[in-house]
């Protein structure tokens, strides 16, 4: 059970990130998986949207996604985070866009900034799953189209139908409890009348 | 003639039509919009500058485990249950590796039953009731160093006899150190800090002995060592040079793996600082009378 | 260690053959074998027990009694309970050594 | 005439060709007697991409919130029947408890020793059904002896609801014809025929007491496929004096002679873990009855943290329950105390240990 470090505040990620990373194994080792991701993720600020290998996909996000948190939490005139964007993103001018463009575009966005989606593969054959991945926001047309707000949907109606009756049912519900509480303040009442006639008035205004 | 009627009517029909869906657009927009703002989250720096999150140098083992395979929400916060429990029977004071501690534990070994034993803290460790830390000290030129459980009932007291930091975060050269700079008189009197004070950084470079080492200490960035080079021999800089990983300091997932992130630890310090904070002010009445006595230059 | 080579372990009396705390061992020191118990390690020690910057040992004879009259290292105080203990009442009787030591850690 | 009818008889005869079906009755050849039991159902659901709108979704999301409070609104029928009427004997089996492992950390006693505990939740624990024993007939398997389960009638708890819309609809209806809600882990406890519960009764962590011992049944962690030294303790080789291409190696598999040939259950490399174990009398040191966690002696209880596990009163003999437990079940209740210490166990909020002079 070691120690969490704390010289460095870290905004949490939204997407889900594996216990271990992964190897990308190359011949230059760790210092090779790094430089690999550094041109995914160059890639990825200068195009918003790629499609590669699902495996670099996934790693190249975690890092995008760190990146920009990054830059969003400290701005750009905070040392080490200019030296991390200068680190990652090998075309110097995407530093500017990433200061200047998708700082303000993520400022309040309190999901993850980027989508992966798992492209389609070719049936016959044994090659390696291929994924996209894309800035949220970016100007391309979207790759699903969501049906959300689509009413004619045939489980939209049945559920709206079932929405109603089920409404009906609780109102009706909560009507004759109501009902039912009426009458036990009413009989409850009679039966003090026989008690004690004279404080009548003070009930009467407290029940109605 | 009729169809004409209808024409017009059919356009006014279909113009009302756009304008009410238009209306209840605009205001279901408006009514979005007015939503929004209030839903709007704080922005992503405010939550940086949260004053609680300073907590976690003082108390790091309350940030549970990063590792994701044993976090589990409901032990940490029966974890953190007991670790306030203990603290409300002792005194966990606040201190650093660097600083020199007292600590008197409840022996069954020894002859008065108690054990005190004073030293310079040379190591943190562990988180929640599994926090360490050791003590280090040279008794009759001799080296001696006590490991003790942060949370082990029989601690009876740890007392900050000096509360400092050094400039690294272990301080495992003091082993290979001149015995000067560990060694602490065990009737040491504790030196208090006037109220409100930063905790100072002692700076002192620490002179080593010859080798053989330990460990390589040239191969760790160590801040507090002055004589490392005049020690090492050509092969010995090649190899530190072969060893290095400069790549590791924009490893930004390895760093995020090791720490806790910003909304986690909100979470957790909202759920802990009140109750330390009323320990710290009932333990700050008790000890309202004490003299300030300025602190002694000392060597190490 | 006065002078000469600096004692060397042979042997340790249990049965895993590692020396722990409080272990009785075969010394080889200036060309003798004498017998001797393990003060003060460099091993990584429980909670609360002290560890040392040297391998510490006492000599002793047979029957417990040290050969020295003075202990110059501090002894740790789980050594009192862990010599008592291995003390029989015919066998050697160990915590003779405690009664010379100086200092208690 | 007669040969002419002789004649027809032999033709329709002829016509009747009956088939051979062979069946296979050779003596070793003996029908798989391995089927689930009667109550397993196909769990997991494909989650389609069902296109709803915001509201829908909301209008789901409630009904799943009502029946969930009308299920915790449930009252526990325990509460009719009195607890007296059943007595326990040493030998009546109990019921057991389905839990979560959530972690490990350290208790101190009050002698000052330290001891590793981990933590078992026992989360929501409902009893779905009682299978009286003549109807039960569990899948016969060699090692249970068989004369003394006969006599044992199968209890089915479940543990942690589960969203109704992520299950498959005959999963659900085990529930649903019970009146409860999905649970995620469904699991049969043999429990003697006087120990038997009404369904819907909640099973808490008192069920088992402070200082009980219990065993853990539970799945290993799957370590993968994992070498000799890792998987059965080898010593392996010498790293070094020339010692070439075998380092972790298992080294030699057989003897020579008619015994030139690899035994059945030779120690080899292979998959390790993700097995079934019973780690029997493990002791309970503390209990938290508002969370219903558990704190078990010991850091050898198996699963990965979060790993389901069962807990049974222990068979070991002299570990047994000597004294009446809480039998069927500890009634729910919400006027017990917070903690429940073994009173070898020092609680965090007491002094600090002082030992007096002997």
């Amino acid at each position: 059970m070691n120690q969490a470090q704390v010289t460095k505040l870290v905004s949490k990620l939204r997407i889900k990130v594996a216990p271990e990373p992964r190897r990308l194994r190359n011949p230059k080792g760790p210092e090779g998986r790094l430089n690999k991701l550094r041109k995914t993720v160059t890639g990825l600020i200068k195009f918003e949207r790629i499609e590669l290998n699902f495996n670099r996909a996934d790693e190249a996000r975690q890092y995008a996604e760190r990146l920009i948190s990054e830059a969003i939490a400290h701005g750009d005139c905070h040392k080490p985070t200019m030296e991390i964007a200068d680190y990652w993103l090998l075309e110097k001018e995407l530093i500017h866009k990433l200061f200047k463009v998708l700082v303000p575009r993520y400022e309040n966005c309190n999901t993850a900034f980027t989508k992966m989606y798992r492209a389609p593969r070719p049936l016959y054959s044994r090659n390696i799953e291929k994924a996209v991945l894309e800035l949220r926001g970016n100007p391309y047309p979207s790759l699903i189209n969501k049906q959300y707000s689509n009413r004619q949907l045939i489980q939209n109606v049945l559920l709206d139908a079932a929405k109603y009756d089920y409404r009906q049912a609780k109102y009706a519900e909560m009507a004759d409890k109501i009902g039912k509480t009426e009458n036990q303040q009413l009989n409850n009442l009679t039966k003090k009348d026989e008690i004690t006639p004279e404080n009548k008035e003070e009930q009467i205004p407290l029940s109605t | 003639m009729a169809l004409v009627i209808r024409k017009p009517t059919f356009d006014i029909l279909s113009a009302a039509k756009w304008m009410i869906r238009k209306d209840c657009r605009a205001l279901s927009s408006l009514v979005e919009k007015t939503e929004e703002t209030e839903k709007r989250p704080v922005g992503r720096r405010a939550r940086f500058q949260n004053p609680a999150l300073e907590y976690r140098h003082i108390f790091p083992e309350f940030l549970p485990d990063p590792n994701p395979k044993w976090r589990n929400s409901l032990r940490e916060k029966m974890e953190r249950a007991d670790m306030l429990k203990r603290r409300s029977q002792i005194d966990i004071p606040e201190f650093y590796v660097g600083s020199v501690l007292a600590v008197t534990i409840s022996d069954p070994h020894a002859q008065g039953k108690t054990n005190r034993f004073v030293g310079i803290c040379i190591e943190r460790k562990g988180c929640g009731l599994r926090a360490e830390f050791t003590l280090r000290n040279v008794v009759d030129h001799q080296g001696v160093e006590i490991r003790y459980d942060l949370y082990d009932p029989t601690i009876q007291s740890i007392q900050v006899l000096r509360l400092e930091k050094r400039l690294d975060d272990k301080l495992f050269y003091l082993r290979d150190a001149l015995p000067e700079y560990s060694t602490f008189p065990f009737d040491m009197d504790p030196e208090i800090l006037p109220e409100g004070t930063p905790v100072p950084v002692n700076t002192v470079q620490v002179k080593l002995k010859p080798r053989p080492w330990l460990e390589r200490w040239e191969r760790q960035e160590l801040k507090g060592v002055a004589n490392i080079e005049e020690h090492l021999k050509e092969k010995d800089r090649i190899r530190r040079e072969l060893r290095k990983t400069p790549w590791e300091k924009y490893d930004l997932m390895k760093e995020y793996r090791k720490t806790i992130p910003v909304e986690d630890q909100t979470e957790i310090w909202g759920e802990v600082h009140n109750q330390l904070n009323q320990l710290r002010l009932s333990r700050k009445k008790m000890f309202k009378k004490r003299p300030i006595s300025t602190p002694k230059p000392q060597l190490g | 260690m006065a002078e000469g080579k600096p004692p060397k372990v042979i042997c340790v009396y249990n049965k895993k053959r590692i020396g722990y705390i409080g272990d009785r061992v075969l010394v080889a020191i200036k060309g003798q074998k004498k017998k001797g118990i393990l003060v003060g390690l460099k091993q990584i020690q429980n909670v609360k027990v002290p560890k040392f910057d040297s391998n510490n040992v006492v000599l002793i004879d047979d029957n417990g009694t040290p050969l020295g009259t003075r202990i110059h290292v501090p002894i740790p105080t789980i050594l009192r309970t862990i010599l008592k203990e291995r003390t029989h009442a015919k066998g050697a009787d160990y915590t003779k050594l405690l009664s010379i030591a100086t200092k208690f850690v | 005439m007669a040969t002419f009818n002789m004649k027809i008889l032999c033709t329709t005869l002829s016509k009747l060709s009956v088939n051979r079906v062979t069946i296979r009755r050779n003596a070793y050849y003996k029908p798989p007697k391995y089927r689930p039991p009667h109550w397993f159902m196909p769990k997991e659901r494909v989650m389609s991409e069902d296109m709803l709108t915001q509201e829908n979704r909301d209008f789901i999301e409630e009904i799943k919130q009502d029946k969930l409070n009308s299920q915790l609104a449930l009252e526990s029928p325990l509460a009719h029947v009195d607890q007296h009427t059943v007595q326990w004997t040493p030998f009546t089996r109990r019921v057991g408890l389905i839990a979560r492992k959530i972690g490990n950390y350290p208790l101190w006693s009050k002698d000052g020793k330290k001891f590793q505990t981990t933590l078992l939740q026992v989360v929501d624990n409902h009893v779905i059904k009682y299978i009286p024993p003549e109807e039960f007939n569990p899948m016969r398997t060699k090692k249970i002896c068989w004369k003394e389960k006969r006599t044992l009638g199968c209890l089915l708890v479940g543990s942690e609801t589960v969203d109704p819309s992520t299950v498959t609809k005959d999963y659900c209806g085990i529930f649903n014809s019970v009146g409860m809600l999905p649970k995620r882990h469904l699991f049969r406890f043999m429990v003697s025929p006087n120990s038997a519960l009404p369904t819907g009764t909640p099973l808490f962590a008192t069920h088992f007491r402070v200082g009980d011992y219990v065993d853990v049944r539970a799945k290993t962690i799957d370590r993968g496929f994992q070498g000799v030294m890792k998987r059965w303790g080898f010593s392996g080789m010498p790293a070094s004096h020339g010692v070439t291409k075998t380092h972790r190696r298992p080294g030699n598999i057989g003897a020579g002679g008619e015994k030139a040939r690899v035994w059945p259950g030779t120690k080899m490399p292979g998959h390790m873990g993700n097995r079934w174990r019973i780690l029997r009398g493990v002791k309970i040191l503390r209990i938290n009855t508002k969370h219903n966690i558990l704190w078990m002696l010991g850091v050898g209880i198996p699963g990965e943290t979060g790993a389901v596990c069962y807990l049974y009163d222990t068979v070991l003999p002299l570990k047994k329950l000597k004294i009446a437990p809480p039998f069927p079940t500890h009634p729910a209740s919400n006027d017990l105390p917070l903690e429940y210490y073994d009173e070898s166990i020092h609680p965090f909020e007491e002094q600090t240990i002082m030992f007096d002079e002997v």
